[in-house]
């Protein structure tokens, strides 16, 4: 099979072509000196010159608010109305380990109930990931079995091959049917720059033992350690909101008189009122442990249900935290702590 | 279109029930017949019922699944979606989705033993659920023990059946009230029952837990208390059966809030027994 | 012919002053625009920014707030109060963007009933010429 | 920064304060906020022109607030905040031993490529500490002397805008608000332990990130900040979005400063401007 190339200019005529019609597109847009992953229209300038976006992935398939129900209210009582099928999604500018947060989102929300909106809206969306030229201090997919090229979750992986034109292979036969469809725009003739640098799994270090974390958070509940590691934590919601794994959502209704709307909204564990009773009793009521909750659930107990650890190495978290939380820096020392045995 | 598995039944208000000023019982009735000839659950089971513009709220299903064609809830009044279910009338329309959670083994582990039910305040309504199911096939089960207290006698719960629970022959009440809940402002003349909190009047009340089970609800503090004395009366800690409270909004596992240590109160709850509970991290 | 736009004026009184200012324009038989919707609060004080927001979200095309001119306060410092609220809500509106000739505030002791009547008019006439209030109702219906 | 490594060490070891907050440096261009405890902990404190966030946040903190006595490492801006804190009565002068650092000013813009100084520090007022138990580090240029009220470019500009435009403008940004709350958490001043958004009898504001319920929160954030907020600029710093708050906010420091004279956190005695007023106050807009 001839290799399949594409360059900026074409994607971004591919991807203004798309939202035009029924398909929402979803790619990263510029927005004051940062890229964000954004729905976007036949005329929405796209933004090839970044390294990551700030936001994942996660916004185009779990948004952040969406009606599950709607419903009108009169005198002889209540009628429900049906919510309209998901509608189909291009989803550019994701990474591999965005990709691969799909997957895991997968898993939660087909575990016996189908939350379809998610299922639904997943199966009709073509993932096209761009594999990683670059990568910070933050970033650990590596620590966590993953890799810059990594296919896992994507449709169509796009290898650079020069600083405008990508490589693109599909991964899924949906994907090949996507390349199939839109073959007038995948004949680019860019040459591979051999100049143009690019990195491999061995760049990444691996921070730390991903199996010794699970057991450590299992003995260590009440450790002391969970309030050094986040005595400077402010207990916002800035890095479960771009996390590509936090799934976590609250349900409430706004209605008039006669009409009204029920939506799943985005919420986070390490919001105080997340846990609080209605009779004012909150299990989680200090700053640990809901941060700890947070680390306990990807590395510990998504692991006891779906034996994967909710979490790519991404490093969003680190990225977005204003006090300086350090995600990478934290699972080292648990799995060091781990390694001498220390409490 | 795959089915939406947040869509509520809609439910017809069949009767209100003021138990105490703030507790109120509804039944529904499935306004679809269709509905309600699918519909089943077993004891220990809750769900979650619409105030349709305020919200969902969650709670037990109280009434026996051995009573066919409806159900019912109890609820305090504490929140917003709460004081829209208060002022409910009979005919109107609330949503109820369920059944979820997991059940009182009440076939496979009961049958044939003696048990002890205990409950305090407003943790009534999931034991009477279980009460019910198992008055209702008598002879499958040795003697019965209810010991049941509240606060005062104005919060005492399903009053009437308290009084059928007294003058029944096979089953042994045990009623009480926090010390000074019997004066007559509570509404409450010549109190026949213990006086003192319900993990007292437990030890008191001389039940041989031998191979017997235990089925216990309340606050957590009550919780805490009544747990050694249960194992004291010679319950197996396997056979002390409690459910657990915990805050919710979906009920299916989804979103996170139940979530304590592996365990997800609404998927592998809200019954477990006292052993499992002390395999988990105490985050309640 | 289409029915003519009415705007909704929601006005939010002080119970001491405008509001017996209000029934007193009510007995005296002053006739002022129907278009008013008025509710009672405590005091000038207790008129939260939150009102203001809400009631234009909800579909009010022009919001009036009055209450007892300084030193008639009967809890005696709520109208203070509320001026230096305002002062800094207006300076908030403006720079958000909101037309702030939409939010009219006065002061109606109890026995200037015509002064209420007057208001009641001038501002209904002033909002009916701007038209309905889209912006926020815009945001409602988005929100559905 | 020897001088805060032994100063650290000095309180703690004679047992004056039993926390000392300051800040470590954990990137080439990046500082954080640092908790010791204990003396030997103390080598990691520093101070640059990284150190930008403002520690007095962490004073409203329940386990702080169980703590004997706290020492904290506090910029000129800073300490305008722990005096807002103590004039509202959520903490004491003696509960916090202020080490007051001369600050040069700090930068800003987003780690870990800051951009410019801060447009704060050109005219700040107190880049030698205005009160302090002990004040660290060479003394600091001049800032730029303030004129008449308090200038803001940005505000500025924005003001000379036509109404449409400043709501089409309030419009984009505000739709992108993801209701992360990292604004509230990160603000000195936020310290309500249950905020008004987190109040649903009744839902004041909605809790969905649509554009009704961001134009709201971001609204009732800057009115409840007016005549409190110090201009530190952190919650424009941690915003995930980069929304620009802080024209919000330096509009009401403007208003306060113009109609009530008042600048907030440089004096232990004054009240919050709302909670007190003036006879005769402004009144133009009131028939």
């Amino acid at each position: 099979m001839a290799e399949i190339i594409i360059n900026r200019e074409k994607m971004t005529q591919l991807l203004h072509e798309i939202a035009g019609g029924e398909t929402e597109v979803f790619a990263p847009v510029l927005k004051e000196e940062a890229a964000y992953i954004t729905k976007i229209s036949q005329d929405t300038p796209i933004h090839y010159d970044f390294f990551i976006t700030v936001n994942s992935v996660k916004e185009a398939i779990f948004p952040r608010y969406e009606p599950i129900l709607k419903y009108k209210i009169d005198q002889e009582g209540v009628k429900l109305e049906d919510i309209p099928p998901m509608k189909p999604i291009v989803l550019f500018g994701g990474h591999p380990c965005d990709a691969a947060s799909l997957m895991l989102m997968e898993k939660l929300f087909g575990w016996d109930y189908n939350d379809h909106f998610y299922l639904d809206r997943r199966n009709k969306t073509i993932v096209i990931t761009l594999a990683c030229n670059e990568f910070d201090k933050d970033c650990f997919c590596t620590s966590l079995g993953y890799s810059p090229h990594g296919e896992i979750g994507s449709d169509i992986l796009l290898e650079s091959i020069s600083k405008e034109a990508w490589k693109a292979k599909a991964v899924t036969d949906r994907g090949k049917a996507f390349l199939e469809k839109h073959t007038a725009l995948f004949n680019a003739t860019e040459k591979p720059d051999p100049a143009f640098k690019t990195i491999q799994d061995k760049d990444i270090p691996v921070g730390f033992d991903k199996d010794a974390v699970k057991p450590w958070i299992k003995e260590n509940f009440e450790s002391e350690e969970w309030k050094k590691i986040t005595s400077k934590c402010w207990s916002c919601a800035a890095c479960t909101y771009v996390c590509p794994t936090c799934h976590c959502f609250d349900i409430t209704d706004d209605a008039s008189m006669w009409s009204g709307i029920r939506t799943k909204n985005w919420d986070a564990c390490t919001m105080p009122i997340f846990t609080l009773h209605a009779s004012q009793h909150n299990p989680r009521e200090a700053y640990y442990q809901r941060y700890r909750q947070r680390i306990a659930h990807k590395y510990s107990y998504y692991v006891d249900l779906f034996k994967v650890i909710s979490c790519t190495g991404c490093g969003r978290c680190s990225r977005v935290c204003g006090a300086g939380m350090n995600i990478l820096e934290i699972l080292t020392r648990i799995s060091n702590l781990a390694k001498k045995g220390g409490k | 279109m795959s089915e939406n598995i947040y869509k509520p039944y809609l439910m017809k208000v069949a009767e209100v029930r003021d138990e105490t000023p703030d507790i109120k019982t509804l039944k529904l009735e499935f306004r679809d017949p269709a509905e309600a000839e699918k519909f089943s659950f077993k004891a220990g089971q809750f769900g979650l019922y619409s105030a349709f513009g305020a919200g969902e709220s969650t709670f037990c299903i109280a009434s026996s699944p051995t009573r066919k064609g409806y159900i019912e809830c109890t609820f305090r009044v504490a929140g917003r979606v709460t004081s829209q279910l208060r002022d409910v009338n009979p005919g109107d329309t609330i949503g109820f989705r369920g059944p979820y959670g997991n059940t009182f083994p009440v076939e496979e582990k009961f049958t044939g033993k003696s048990i002890t039910f205990v409950a305090g305040g407003i943790a009534l309504p999931p034991v009477r659920c279980v009460i019910w199911n198992v008055l209702d096939m008598r002879n499958k089960f040795k003697d019965i023990n209810i010991v049941y207290g509240a606060k005062t006698y104005q919060d005492l719960v399903y009053k009437d059946e308290l009084q059928q629970w007294q003058d029944a022959k096979d089953i042994n009440l045990i009623k009480t009230l926090d010390p000074g809940g019997d004066k007559a402002e509570y509404g409450c003349n010549n109190w026949d029952g213990k006086m003192g909190f319900v993990p007292t009047v437990l030890k008191e009340s001389g039940i041989n837990g031998k191979g017997g089970i235990a089925v216990l609800c309340g606050p957590p503090i009550m919780i805490k208390l009544s747990l050694p004395v249960l194992v004291e009366l010679g319950f197996a800690k396997e056979n002390i059966y409690t459910t657990l409270e915990n805050k919710m909004k979906c009920g299916l596992g989804k979103c996170g809030r139940c979530n304590v240590g592996s365990f997800y109160v609404c998927k592998h709850g809200p019954v477990l027994t006292a052993a499992d509970l002390e395999t988990m991290p105490d985050e309640f | 012919m289409e029915e003519k736009w009415e705007p909704t004026i929601i006005a939010f009184v002080c119970n001491w002053c405008t509001y017996a200012g209000a029934d007193l324009a009510g007995t005296s038989r002053f006739k002022y625009a129907p278009n008013v919707r008025v509710i009672k609060t405590p005091c000038t004080g207790r008129i939260d920014p939150m009102f203001v927001l809400s009631a234009l979200e909800r579909g009010a095309d022009g919001v009036i707030i009055s209450g007892c001119h300084p030193n008639d306060c009967h809890y005696n410092e709520g109208n203070f109060n509320a001026r230096r609220k305002y002062i800094m809500f207006r300076a908030l509106l403006t720079q958000l963007g909101v037309d702030l000739d939409r939010v009219t505030f006065a002061w109606c002791s109890a026995s200037e009933g015509i002064k209420f009547a007057g208001l009641v008019n001038e501002v209904t006439e002033k909002i009916k010429k701007m038209g309905p209030y889209t912006e926020f109702k815009q945001l409602n219906q988005d929100a559905r | 920064m020897k001088e805060i490594i032994d100063k650290a060490k000095e309180l703690l070891s004679q047992g004056t304060v039993d926390l000392v907050i300051g800040y470590e440096q954990c990137g080439d261009k990046q500082c954080r906020p640092l908790f010791v405890e204990k003396p030997e902990e103390a080598d990691k404190l520093v101070f640059n022109e990284y150190c930008v966030h403002n520690l007095a946040t962490y004073l409203t903190r329940p386990e702080v607030k169980k703590t004997k006595r706290v020492a904290i490492v506090a910029k000129g801006c800073d300490i305008r905040a722990i005096i807002n804190l103590i004039t509202e009565n959520q903490s004491t002068r003696e509960h916090v031993y202020i080490i007051g650092m001369n600050c040069p000013g700090v930068i800003s813009g987003k780690a870990p490529n800051p951009t410019k100084h801060h447009a704060k520090c050109q005219y700040c007022k107190v880049r030698a500490p205005h009160i302090s138990d002990v004040t660290l580090g060479p003394t600091p240029p001049e800032s730029v002397p303030m004129d008449k009220t308090i200038i803001h470019q940005d505000v500025e500009e924005l003001k000379n805008k036509t109404k449409e435009e400043r709501w089409a403008f309030w419009k984009a940004q505000l739709s992108k608000c993801i209701r992360c709350y990292a604004c509230r958490q990160a603000c000195p001043m936020c310290y309500c332990n249950r905020c008004i958004v987190d109040l649903n009898t009744p839902q004041w504001i909605d809790t969905r990130s649509n554009l009704r319920g961001n134009l709201d929160w971001n609204i009732v954030r800057a009115y409840h900040l007016s005549g409190r907020c110090i201009d530190c600029g952190e919650c424009e710093r941690v915003c995930p979005a980069n929304i620009p708050l802080m024209l919000l906010n330096r509009t009401l420091q403007e208003e306060v400063k113009e109609k009530f004279n008042f600048e907030s956190g440089y004096d232990l005695e004054a009240c919050p401007p709302l909670t007190v007023f003036e006879k005769d106050d402004h009144e133009n807009f009131i028939r």
